[in-house]
């Protein structure tokens, strides 16, 4: 016997996804069947049964190789290397539910950590963009009900938002949007004719590394005002002509990724988007939302605005919160050597970091916390393996819209293993022992 | 639980009718208690102190989406603004958008105990409610916004109050909120296509519906359940020069309505910061007081009750669910400018801004709020707030005592306004001496908000039987005091108790308290056609599903649920 | 005035936050009161003597106040700031925030410095005699209210980000400077000497900036406007003078739009 | 015989279902330790598809496998999914804003038959080591 758990959210990228649907064994130990998932979700959900998955903590000997440590120990090395270090960087919390990313920040304000999460090589220079001129934006289901002009700026959804299209942008019919997909008009900007572009009725293949520019050439033909005769590889005639499309929509969406935020200019960039996105206020209804990567970076962003008021980049080591990216982001930290121990939970810096970061974590005392092997549990000293949050267990998540969904539990943790906020709590616990309190 | 016993206090309140009489206070198991109930109490000397009920603070911005989105956009409103984690005190942080610590903690530091959330949007709840969760110390619920919404604009088009209140109870129930709040009915709709409703009769667009039977169709509903709490409106045409002809047109739509709670309020209606709605002239130009004009009006009908939203001349951070209004004000003043427009039900702007003394506009606004309390009959009517932190933050609440209680310290800040003559002829706050006393101020800041929600059997007095919130100042009301004294003395309460737990020690947070969250549980007979329409939209209109919209468990750790039987 | 030396005698093992070493901290202090001061290393606090030998003495007023800091300072941070006035003479690099904050006085600076140098400055006087960071003379994250007033000289070159938000004052280039200058801004004046890459005058509403050299990529808003001659604080030539950001709103006057103005030198 | 080509890392989705799969597995390598050139810079390398090829910038140096671009033409880009192999060569100068510069950036492209493609746990460690040519 099986039983079918519906309305699932899954737990890969900011869409958030609530309408899986999972078939577990009767027992609820075995997942065998992912339903209404994209490929990569329905792969989380799976890879979690594999059947050579790590299921104890592991610390790296002399030699290189692992050696299998119990929970306690690892707590322990943990508590010690936090509690030890001046300034620790705590980075990731991406990959994991707001309740960890709660204990995390008590760890934080404990041992004076720098806290930050995979913003800052995602989304972060948004945040900064939009700190210094705002966002107008919407929940998805506005893009879904209202929005006949689609523009994806620097953002490939076909390929790391599968869903993205279907469920809310280009292709559902929604209250005012019956005509689904033949009601809208979809504009791709990006150097490449990504498979989102096809999908467009016009793809501008801009200059690579040119977008703040034609973002600003926006702004003029919006105005009317004379352009050069080509703008960032486009001629002003096509700069013209998506300038009028885009007024002309009742509801404009843009939305933007790492084409624009990792790009020369970046956080300018999505502030010149933004700026566009007000102008197009003067004239119609217009809104912008950033394509958020992992499934809960915006929760952890959330979860450090109200305890602290910053959504990354938090520097606590001073018993107080501060915050200047360029300063108090992981890899200016690391490039800088800034922090003296590396704890990395829900993320993998050592994948996704430039290489001189990953040395310098590999230099590092460093832990790391994630059900996978990954590059960054190679350069650890101690990797953690814990439950899949939004698979064996459940918790908070913000899609990228900032709207809070409640992940479910949907099948068992291998036997004793634990969650990263059962691990947190642990070390929380522990290190107020060191410190005596 | 600890007994307190606190002697020989002046003690001021309005639910006993003690006028700063030489009163005992007795503590028991969280509860005000006879002091005869007492075996062993420990015992404060509040001699020569002011001894009041917790203050309840009706109408502020501190928990949720948009604060959130205030906070997180703002770092320059908390450089150099910290405090250091101490003792049992976490980090905290922000002018304007305090942290969610700081702002349980400065608000005990006042002496409040009682803060509601004026503006939940339903699908971020969630998020309201671990905000809330993470503020310690206070009591605090969340009203979800209703008047955009919709259902409510389907059922009210068609003058269908029972649908509409079995939808009410519905979304309470999912949202685990506790009033029904409006917000520019109509007008935050109109505005997800860039449009607004300037005035009661002006239609929504593609709903077919005006803002006029929006509220008084929600003021029906509201009644029909019986809520603790009125209907909590934000009318239309908010911050517009002449816009308090609006703001009379939506109090008479609560004529010949009569309040039907078993929870002991009279008010209908509670209309919010109504400083932003009392406004004459026709351009920031000309424009000029009508405090005299709305006051009239409340004064007169006693099924509404407002609150002051009192300007504080600060740098702020404006935030609400018109979300039209934040960008009409980031088109004057240019600031950044947040924006969310929140499917089927709501939207919201955030924008800072610069009350400056030396802007004629804001000195006009900073009179106005001080009026509309001046001129008040009914003090138990008329609450004091700064529709925090639009008007100002609320760290300023004993500034606006002073100046309340003060005509010395009204004219000081006249005197420190760079158009202090134009302001003067723009109001009337020059020609009003009154000065209110502490009784009046816990009027205001405790029995009369704490009766409007329907939560006089718990807060707002001293009474054996109520919960044991208890703010101890020092300050002795029969001798000489400097107006500056009043803002020193209430800033920073000597003691505090919250349900019979001491959180604030010799003027420091002395513990965490025990945080509660209320909510509002309404029993409507069985609705299917209610049921099915919220089946039906979630298929088709929402992007979470059903079983997935619903607040439940951790979020609130510690829940106090209001029950309400509407079953008939 | 009187004169108040130090000299790092250990380097901090991370990076060393002094904001203490400021004429408004020193002032009427002992040198033993200002070994006394406090100095962050990550969460540890230490004395300001643990760093430094200090020897002179400070006087009754920041103004009156000269500080002379030598040695590698280059992992330390926050010299400067805040200060009101008096003098701060650094023989030596410099990490973040030198300058940051401050409100009058000198910092002079014989070497380099890392970024956000003179954020939010609103007067006084900084001089760097080496190369300037990224964000010099800008605006903290999320402030409109970038530079504000006083002046910030560069002898070599400066990072990205110069003058954001800029409001009010000068900043001089003497070398080149990298992308986005002047961004948002909505006055003051800024000059680079070398040569400018792209983004100049992005998003500006007001305000002037002058390049000596070249610009890589001009931004579309910027449009030619009339040949001009030039001669100003020694800087003489012809220059092309452009007007943007025609994206930007702009404030009129006497009904004539105000634009920011973009002068490049066509001949010397 | 190396190209000059400007070099933009980003997502696949075959990059994120093998790294959900495991990014310890060989598909993983197959999805990311790859470089996507455009058929004409294929031309100009002079090289057969699914050659080994080195990328260099001026901050480091990986070999990976060099296929036609899936989303072109975009002559004179190239593209590597995010990951360790990207990181290798990317820009890490944050230009003070916590951001590498992961797009744009100037790599060379050559020929590398003979060398391996490591694994990504492999790379990383041998980079950490110094243990790579």
């Amino acid at each position: 016997m099986t039983k079918t758990v519906t309305d699932v959210i899954c737990p890969f990228c900011g869409t958030l996804c609530d309408d899986l649907e999972v078939v577990v064994s009767d027992d609820g130990k075995e997942l065998l069947e992912v339903y209404n998932a994209c490929a990569i979700g329905a792969e989380k959900f799976l890879h979690s049964q594999a059947k050579d998955r790590i299921t104890r903590p592991r610390m790296r000997q002399e030699d290189g190789s692992w050696k299998e440590i119990s929970y306690d120990e690892a707590v322990d090395y943990t508590a010690k290397m936090l509690a030890d270090a001046k300034k620790p960087l705590m980075y990731g919390w991406s990959s994991t539910n707001c309740e960890a990313q709660s204990v995390g920040s008590e760890i934080g304000e404990a041992v004076g950590a720098v806290m930050d999460n995979t913003a800052t090589v995602c989304h972060g220079t948004s945040l900064i963009a939009v700190q210094d001129i705002g966002i107008p934006s919407c929940t998805l289901g506005e893009v879904k009900n209202r929005a006949d002009r689609i523009l994806f700026w620097g953002c490939n959804p076909a390929h790391a938002h599968p869903r993205h299209m279907s469920r809310y942008s280009i292709f559902p019919r929604g209250f005012f949007t019956g005509k689904g997909h033949t009601g809208r008009k979809v504009i791709v900007i990006d150097p490449r004719p990504t498979d989102t572009a096809s999908l467009a009725d016009v793809h501008l293949q801009v200059e690579q590394g040119r977008d703040y520019e034609l973002l600003s050439a926006f702004r003029i033909a919006f105005r009317g005002e004379q352009l050069p005769d080509v703008v960032a590889g486009i001629p002003k005639e096509q700069i013209y002509e998506a300038a009028e499309t885009l007024k002309s929509g009742r509801f404009v969406i843009i939305f933007f990724g790492m084409g624009v935020t990792q790009s020369l200019g970046k956080n300018h960039n999505i502030d010149i988007a933004i700026a566009v996105t007000r102008d197009l206020n003067e004239y119609t209804k217009a809104a912008i939302m950033p394509m958020r990567g992992h499934y809960n970076v915006t929760g952890s962003g959330q979860v450090w605005g109200w305890l602290y008021g910053f959504p990354y980049a938090v520097d606590l080591s001073r018993g107080f919160a501060r915050y200047n990216p360029g300063e108090t982001t992981s890899n200016d930290l690391l490039r800088r050597d800034e922090v003296d121990a590396v704890f990395v939970l829900g993320s993998d810096p050592g994948a996704h970091f430039p290489f001189s970061s990953v040395k310098k974590i590999y230099d590092r005392p460093a832990v790391a916390i994630d059900p996978h092997e990954t590059p960054t549990t190679e350069v650890c000293n101690v990797h953690v393996p814990v439950a899949f949050v939004g698979v064996e267990t459940g918790g908070c998540a913000y899609r990228m819209d900032n709207v809070p969904i409640e992940t479910r539990k949907v099948v068992e943790p291998p036997e004793g293993m634990m969650t990263d906020e059962e691990f947190l709590k642990h070390v929380l616990a522990r290190i107020k022992e060191i410190k005596g309190e | 639980m600890a007994e307190y016993l606190i002697k020989n206090g002046f003690v001021f309140d309005p639910v006993q009718g003690i006028k700063g009489d030489k009163t005992d206070v007795a503590i028991k198991d969280g509860k005000i208690v006879a002091t005869t109930a007492l075996s062993s109490p420990k015992v404060i000397d509040a001699a020569g102190k002011t001894v009041m009920a917790g203050g309840v603070d009706v109408h502020a911005h501190v928990a949720g989406p948009k604060v959130n989105a205030g906070r997180n956009f703002r770092p320059e409103d908390k450089l150099f603004g910290y405090k250091a984690q101490t003792g049992i005190e976490r980090m905290q942080g922000g002018f304007s958008v305090p942290t969610t610590i700081r702002t349980g903690y400065n608000y005990a530091r006042m002496g409040y105990t009682t803060v509601m959330e004026a503006a939940m949007p339903p699908l971020y709840a969630r998020h309201t409610h671990e905000e809330m969760r993470d503020t310690p110390i206070l009591d605090q619920g969340a009203y979800p916004v209703f008047g955009n919404n919709w259902f409510v604009l389907e059922y009210l088009k068609n003058h269908e109050i029972e649908n509409a209140a079995a939808y009410i109870a519905w979304l309470l129930r999912a949202t685990k909120g506790y009033a029904v709040k409006v917000v520019n009915p109509g007008g935050t709709e109109a505005w997800a296509w860039g449009l607004n409703c300037d005035n009661v009769h002006d239609p929504v667009p593609y709903f077919d519906i005006t803002p006029a039977q929006i509220i008084k169709g929600l003021i029906e509903a509201n009644e029909y359940l019986g809520l603790p709490h009125s209907m909590h409106m934000h009318a239309n045409n908010l911050g517009n020069p002449g816009n308090y002809t609006t703001t009379l047109d939506s109090f008479k739509l609560s004529e010949g309505i009569k309040p039907n709670s078993k929870f002991g309020r009279d008010q209908v209606m509670h209309h919010t910061h109504v400083q932003f709605h009392s406004y004459g002239g026709d351009s920031w130009a000309n424009v000029e007081s009508k405090a005299k004009d709305i006051m009239a009006y409340v004064n007169s009908h006693d099924n509404i009750t407002i609150d002051m939203g009192q300007v504080t001349l600060d740098e702020t951070t404006t935030m609400t669910a018109d979300g039209p209004f934040e960008h009409h004000l980031t088109e004057l003043n240019h600031l950044k400018w947040a924006n969310t427009d929140v499917e089927l039900e709501t939207g919201s702007g955030v924008v800072p801004y610069v009350y400056s003394p030396s802007i004629k506009v804001c000195a006009i606004q900073w009179a106005i709020g001080l009026e509309l309390a001046l001129l008040a009959n009914d003090p138990m009517r008329v609450f004091m707030t700064t529709d925090h932190p639009n008007a100002g933050p609320f760290i300023r609440y004993p500034r606006i005592m002073k100046w309340l209680m003060s005509t010395e310290a009204r004219e000081q800040q006249f005197d420190a306004f760079k158009h202090k003559d134009k302001v003067i002829d723009a109001t009337n706050l020059a020609g009003i001496d009154r000065e209110l006393d502490l009784y009046e101020i816990a009027q205001m800041t405790r029995a009369g908000p704490a009766k409007a929600l329907g939560l006089a059997h718990m807060y707002g007095g001293l009474a054996p039987g109520l919960e044991a919130d208890v703010a101890i100042y020092d300050f002795n009301p029969n001798e000489p005091y400097a107006p500056d004294d009043i803002e020193t003395a209430f800033g920073s309460a000597e003691h505090l108790f919250k349900t019979g737990v001491q959180v604030v020690r010799d003027h420091e947070i002395a513990s965490n308290g025990n945080k509660r969250t209320l909510w509002v549980n309404a029993k409507v007979n069985e609705n299917p056609q209610v049921m099915r329409d919220v089946k039906e939209k979630f298929l088709r209109y929402y992007t979470v599903t059903l079983n997935n919209y619903e607040v439940t468990g951790h979020y609130l750790p510690n829940p106090y649920v209001i029950e309400v039987d509407a079953t008939q | 005035m009187e004169t108040v030396t130090l000299t790092i005698k250990n380097q901090p093992e991370l990076f060393l936050e002094a904001e203490t070493i400021a004429p408004d901290a020193f002032a009427g202090k002992k040198t033993e009161e200002i070994a006394d001061l406090t100095v962050y290393v990550g969460r540890e606090r230490h004395r300001l003597g643990d760093f430094f030998e200090i020897s002179g003495k400070a006087g009754a007023t920041p103004e009156e106040t000269k500080i002379v800091v030598n040695g590698d300072l280059s992992r330390v941070k926050y010299i400067g700031m805040k200060m009101t006035g008096g003098e701060v003479v650094v023989n030596g690099n410099a990490d973040m925030y030198v300058g940051a904050w401050m409100q009058g006085g000198k910092l002079t600076v014989n070497g380099n410095v890392d970024a956000f140098a003179g954020t939010g400055m609103k007067d006084g006087e900084l001089i760097i005699k080496g190369n300037a960071g990224n964000y010099l003379g800008a605006a903290y994250r999320g402030d409109w209210r970038g530079m504000q007033g006083g002046k910030i000289v560069v002898t070599g070159n400066a990072g990205s980000d110069i003058g954001t938000f800029m409001n009010g004052g000068e900043i001089v280039v003497g070398g080149d400077a990298d992308v986005h200058v002047a961004t948002h801004a909505e006055g003051g004046k800024i000059v680079i000497k070398g040569n400018a890459k792209s983004r100049v005058g992005g998003q500006m509403v007001e305000g002037e900036i002058y390049v000596l050299g070249s610009i890589d990529v001009m931004m579309p808003g910027f449009v030619y406007r009339e040949d001009v001659d030039v001669d100003m604080d020694g800087i003489k030539g012809r220059f092309a003078l452009y007007e943007g950001d025609l994206g930007e709103r702009h404030r009129k006057r006497k009904g004539q739009t105000i634009y920011a103005k973009l002068y490049q030198r066509i001949e010397a | 015989m190396a190209i000059r080509v400007n070099l933009i890392t980003g997502r696949t989705i075959q990059q994120g279902v093998s790294m959900e799969a495991g990014k310890e597995k060989p598909a993983y390598t197959t999805a990311c330790g790859i470089i996507e050139l455009d058929p004409t810079d294929f031309k100009k390398l002079g090289a057969y598809r699914n050659t080994n090829v080195r990328v260099t910038s001026s901050y480091g140096s990986v070999v990976v496998k060099a296929v036609e671009a899936t989303q072109g033409p975009h002559p004179g880009v190239a593209y590597i999914p995010m990951g360790p192999w990207a990181n290798m060569v990317v820009n890490p100068n944050t230009y003070s804003t916590g951001m590498p510069t992961f797009k744009g950036t100037p790599v060379e492209v050559e020929v590398a038959k003979n060398e391996p493609v490591y694994s990504s746990l492999e790379l990383v460690r041998k980079a950490c080591r110094g243990e790579l040519a």
